[in-house]
């Protein structure tokens, strides 16, 4: 089993992303080119958090446009495991891969901290080590965090089961305070229709040590490896 | 040529960032401010290209890159002919 | 024609005009005038500093680099050193908060990636006027989001830094921003331009008309109507600095290149003159090869501008292929705009003309130095008298008042708009007195601080100087790290002023006594004048940077109590001082006083105590006692535990109340042990002559300090901790 | 009524906004780009204020709060009068 981080210019979890799964995990990872069209056989791909293309236009914008973004596409639609996280979400909204869009977080400033995230759906390829309901603590770092969608969308996601984690208090609760960017319903996490594309806000690459503050990160990835050990075996 | 597209938020989503600008002046005095909406302005310098096919591509161009469909409209004028 | 009045413009007097002429041995032409007044201003030559900075300690047996080079450099070993350096961008950001603040962060970081070493971390030091006027708050706002746009978009994390509010700074805030490194020992590169026909590249952004004079104008004072008439300011390019930074440590890792250089301020007149002076070389450029982004720029303006996020790179002569091959992946252009030839000179063509021809030597190493005029301050005699002051009557409410006061209230506002874990390596420990930086595939791990009360400084500058070294270093040793290397801003007024020079030179004499006696090294820094608006100077603001190294990173210790029952030991003694303190100020609105004073050897001994303690594992938690005084560090220490864990305090002094609770006495730490390892800690100090006191005990929901019995303070902590906590956001909540 | 300020760089400040665009709209083919430039558009609505009054406060407002002159430049037109 492979793993791909995607490096765009601008990226800038792409390295600890790698890290996590190579250094922490034990996993085979290597990265990808934004200008190539390979995807050297990998069996999932991220993309990782950052600011691609400095983000100019909107968040995730123009490196939805990238070469290799159109083979991630492809690859995604034929069942391909992707995960998004943070810019990498943003990027799969601006690509269509996922429904809805990012507006700035309600305060207007840029956001890092700890957060909790309740887990929706643990019925997917990057949940399904978790248990419904399980509260995560996991890290956010963004300006454009807070989830949108127009109300004839939002209700076909639910319909769907699309949501995968909302932002929650320490014990599972949602509030106005606990949704820290304003997300549209706290969705932190995002997944398809057909479930093998997430997008998250939160970095669980940033809570995969103790050491940091938070192993919470871990189910994620490890999710991930169980999903693709099964379907190998 | 020259052209200008204007790009913001439908008016069904909330702009927070207008609402902030807004308080700012009622703060400074200014009440006659009613509402504020903030947007994204862009100029395009063109250039080789017919009236005809700049009539065509900037639509094109504000709806797949400058403007994200889901939440924002755009709306475009030509300042300059060449 | 080169007259009076264009002399005047630039910024030199007519003896240094006059210097020019005997060195260069004719006129300079306007291009030649222009070059020699960027590099001898003040920021460049540090004319009126440097005879002041030799006192400062610079060697030590683990500087790889001391001041000199863009940055200074400390083995930590394991084939491992840190490179950092601090920087000032107090002008810009107060002309545009935003990008003033921006392009400091872009500077420091090109400063650090130019010398091989990929950057890891940003600290940033802020100074503004006081909250209550939107002028000051907007431009609070500005500086932030300038730090966090620039710095969370090229992915560096800013962990940790310091904010001070006072009335000095509304018309001059300062912003100096701190950032280091990591590199293989092996694999440092310097500012050399060396080997005869190695080609000169030009890299990164083009050129434009930006920031012209800016080095000059940060070495002039600013007057009334300066708000409207200054130059323009530069707009930083984070996605264009992250491209530069990610290619040149391409380049250096496939070793192509000889040599590099950042074009920050002074630009294209800067690294071309001291990569050449450095190396005894000549560097011959044509200016028709430098990518332009605006037209009919004038050799004058393409050699001063300061448009960011550029570099300048020597090459090797059979490389330059495979370096431009690199650029090019990142989407950068590297040009080559000229080579190095004999001959100590800069030579420069434009249109086919030689605009400039000058000996680099001059321009770098001649600047006439100056020992300006110092005198004591007319202020000081009565500034440093304290009036009898009142006692508090309730001292609840004073706790209260001052826990919110935004000197000494909560920062998360700042911190939380910096991205402060990306790159994963930042341990979590938040509001602790030290960030600390785990160093991957080491045990090892970095803690980090910046430090610096200028009302201390202001009315002692000696003492402030050594009090700035010394917190920074017990900020160090409560999280159990080493200091093993210091840069430093030194932020002043108008340095032709004799009491602004007084203030420096005794500024660094403390600094200088203090690195002494901890040994440490300094390795560079920066040095700030003309910190004046409308006549009216900035206290004078040293900020201290020290880098300390921690062996054994499971011996990091946070300052949040662990636990209920630990039992508290106050290291160090109280003493009834209460000059300069947050207290006087917030409360009895006075910035008077004596400061408190400090024993450099004592607190070395308290600081070598709280290490030999912390890693024989005796030690829960560890907090020095600073601004606000016992009774907000060991506020703090509840605020900063995971359940905020109340404490119940008897202190057996004898002495004012206000002064025990609030007073900022140095070299005091507050620990937290086990039960059954306090009576070890205080043997211990016994053996080693240090004052160790078990003053209380954790648990509870309250904060409780009494004195030989007597109810002081009595509070819930849920109570202090809102006042703490949501004093900063509420001043800035859209009402 | 209604008013509309464009708010953008002065010419001679770099505006990375725009070259990253200009940059993607390369990427995508649109060869006739030839220059952009990014700015932020405000749409206000006052009320209760006179035409004369609101020909003062526009560009009072744009200069003070919206635009830092030192770095921007502004214009501005009345889109609707009341
Ligand atoms: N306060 C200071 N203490 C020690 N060294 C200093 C101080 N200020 C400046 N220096 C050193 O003087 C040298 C020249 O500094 P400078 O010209 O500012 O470099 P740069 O332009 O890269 O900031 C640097 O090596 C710097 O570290
Ligand atoms: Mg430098």
């Amino acid at each position: 089993m492979k793993f791909g981080v995607v490096i765009f210019p601008g990226s800038n979890c792409d390295y600890d992303t790698l890290y996590v799964l190579k250094d922490v995990l034990k996993q085979k990872t290597l990265f990808l080119w934004h200008k190539e069209h390979d995807l050297k056989n990998v069996d999932c791909v991220i993309l990782p958090g950052g600011f691609s293309y400095g983000d100019y236009l909107r968040s995730g914008s123009i490196a939805a446009f990238s070469p290799l973004m159109q083979e991630v596409k492809e690859f995604a639609l034929k069942g391909g495991l992707v995960l998004g996280i943070c810019n990498g979400f943003q990027v799969l909204l601006e690509l269509g891969l996922l429904p809805g869009a990012m507006l700035r977080n309600k305060n207007l400033k840029f956001l890092c901290q700890f957060v909790h995230l309740r887990v929706e759906n643990e019925a997917t390829p990057f949940t399904n080590k978790a248990k419904k309901s399980q509260v995560l603590r996991i890290p956010i770092a963004h300006y454009d965090g807070n989830f949108f969608s127009p109300p004839d969308k939002i209700h076909e996601i639910k319909k769907n089961n699309q949501v995968v984690f909302r932002y929650s208090d320490a014990k599972g609760q949602l509030s106005e305070d606990a949704n820290v960017n304003g997300s549209l319903e706290s969705i932190a996490g995002l997944r398809n229709k057909e479930g093998n594309v997430m997008g998250m806000m939160p970095h669980p690459e940033r809570a995969s040590e103790v050491l940091l503050g938070s192993e919470d990160g871990r189910i994620i990835f490890d999710s991930i490896i169980h999903w693709l050990g099964n379907r190998g075996g | 040529m020259k052209v200008r597209i204007l790009v913001s938020l439908k008016n069904s989503v909330l702009d927070p960032q207008g609402q902030a600008v807004k308080n700012a002046l009622l703060t400074l005095g200014y009440d006659s401010v009613k509402d504020v909406r903030q947007g994204k302005v862009f100029e395009l310098e063109l250039e080789g290209i017919s009236h005809d096919d700049a009539e065509r591509i900037i639509p094109e161009i504000s709806d797949k890159v400058l403007a994200n469909p889901i939440i924002e409209k755009f709306s475009w004028q030509i300042l300059e002919k060449d | 024609m080169i007259d009076r009045k264009i002399i005047e413009e630039h910024n030199l007097t007519l003896d240094e005009y006059e210097k020019i002429v005997e060195l260069i041995g004719r006129e300079p032409n306007i291009t030649e005038l222009g070059i020699f007044s960027l590099m001898w201003s003040e920021h460049c030559s540090y004319k009126s500093s440097i005879v002041h900075l030799r006192q400062l300690p610079v060697k030590g047996k683990n500087v790889i680099q001391g001041p000199g080079e863009n940055a200074g450099i400390i083995d930590i070993g394991d084939g491992l050193a840190v490179v950092f350096k601090i920087e000032s961008h107090n002008h810009p950001s107060f002309i545009e908060p935003y990008q003033g603040a921006a392009t400091g962060v872009g500077g420091i970081l090109r400063d650090i990636f130019t010398m091989g070493a990929r950057p890891i971390v940003l600290q940033d030091s802020l100074r503004f006027g006081p909250l209550s006027t939107s002028k000051n708050k907007s431009i609070m706002e500005g500086v932030v989001s300038g730090i966090s746009g620039y710095g969370n978009s090229i992915g560096i994390p800013t962990v940790g830094g310091d904010v001070y509010f006072n009335d000095c700074y509304s018309l001059n805030p300062l912003v100096n921003v701190f950032a280091l490194g990591i590199v293989e020992k092996e694999k440092i590169f310097y500012a050399k331009a060396e080997g005869t026909g190695n080609p000169v590249l030009y890299v990164g952004a083009k050129t434009g008309r930006d920031g012209i004079h800016g080095a000059t104008m940060a070495s002039a004072e600013f007057g009334e109507d300066s708000e409207h008439k200054r130059p323009n300011v530069q707009v930083g390019d984070p996605f264009m600095e992250k491209l530069l930074l990610e290619a040149c440590l391409e380049v250096m890792a496939n070793e192509l290149i000889v040599g590099i250089q950042d074009m920050g301020a002074a630009g294209l007149t800067c690294s071309t003159t001291e990569m050449a002076a450095k190396s005894g070389t000549s560097l011959d450029i044509n200016l028709d090869l430098v990518p332009q982004r605006e037209e009919g720029m004038t050799p004058y303006e393409m050699m001063l501008s300061e448009s960011q996020e550029r570099m300048l790179i020597v090459a090797k002569k059979d490389r330059v292929e495979e370096v431009k091959q690199i650029f090019s992946k990142w989407d950068l252009d590297a040009v080559v705009i000229g080579h190095v030839g004999e001959g100590g000179r800069l030579k420069v063509s434009f249109g086919g003309k030689t605009v400039v021809d000058l000996p680099v030597d001059a321009i770098v190493n001649l600047c006439p130095v100056y020992e300006r005029e110092s005198k004591v301050p007319s202020y000081l005699e009565s500034a440093k008298q304290l009036e009898p002051l009142p006692l508090p009557e309730d001292y609840n409410q004073t706790f209260f008042k001052l826990l919110s006061s935004p000197t000494l209230a909560e920062k998360e506002w700042v911190r939380r708009q910096y991205d402060h874990m990306v790159r994963v390596n930042t341990v979590f420990h938040p509001g602790a007195d030290a960030p600390v930086i785990r160093i991957k595939n080491t045990k090892k791990a970095l803690a980090l601080t910046l430090d610096g009360n200028s009302l201390y400084t202001y009315l002692d500058p000696k003492t402030g100087g050594k009090i700035a070294v010394a917190e920074a270093c017990r900020n160090l040793a409560c999280a159990g790290a080493r200091p093993v290397g210091v840069t430093n801003c030194l932020n002043f007024g108008n340095p032709e002023k004799p009491e602004i020079m007084w203030q420096f030179k005794e500024t660094i004499q403390g600094i200088a006594q203090a690195c002494r006696i901890f040994d440490i090294p300094v390795t560079g820094g920066n040095v700030s004048f003309y910190n004046d608006t409308e006549g009216v100077s900035i206290y004078p603001t040293p900020v201290l940077g020290v880098v300390g190294l921690v062996e054994d990173i499971s011996e990091v210790t946070g300052p949040g109590f662990k636990d209920e029952e630990e039992i508290l030991i106050l290291l160090g003694e109280n003493k009834e001082e209460l000059g300069a303190s947050e207290y006087v100020k917030t409360i009895h609105q006075k910035q008077k006083g004596i400061p408190p004073q400090i024993d450099l050897k004592q607190e070395k001994r308290i600081q070598e105590f709280c290490l030999e303690i912390i890693s024989s594992g005796l030690v829960e938690s560890a907090h020095d006692v600073s601004e606000g005084g016992l009774a907000c560090c060991l506020a703090e220490s509840s605020f900063l535990s995971s359940k905020n864990i109340g404490l119940k305090v008897d202190l057996q002094d004898e002495m004012r109340s206000d002064a025990l609770l609030f007073g900022e006495t140095q070299s005091r730490i507050v620990i937290t042990s086990k039960h059954q390892n306090h009576q070890k800690i205080l043997n211990l100090a016994k053996d080693r002559q240090i004052k160790a006191t078990a003053i209380g005990k954790t648990g509870g929901d309250r904060i409780i300090i009494d004195q030989n019995g007597q109810k002081l303070l009595d509070v819930p902590v849920d109570d202090a901790l809102k006042a703490w906590r949501e004093a900063i956001p509420d001043i800035f909540a859209i009402k």
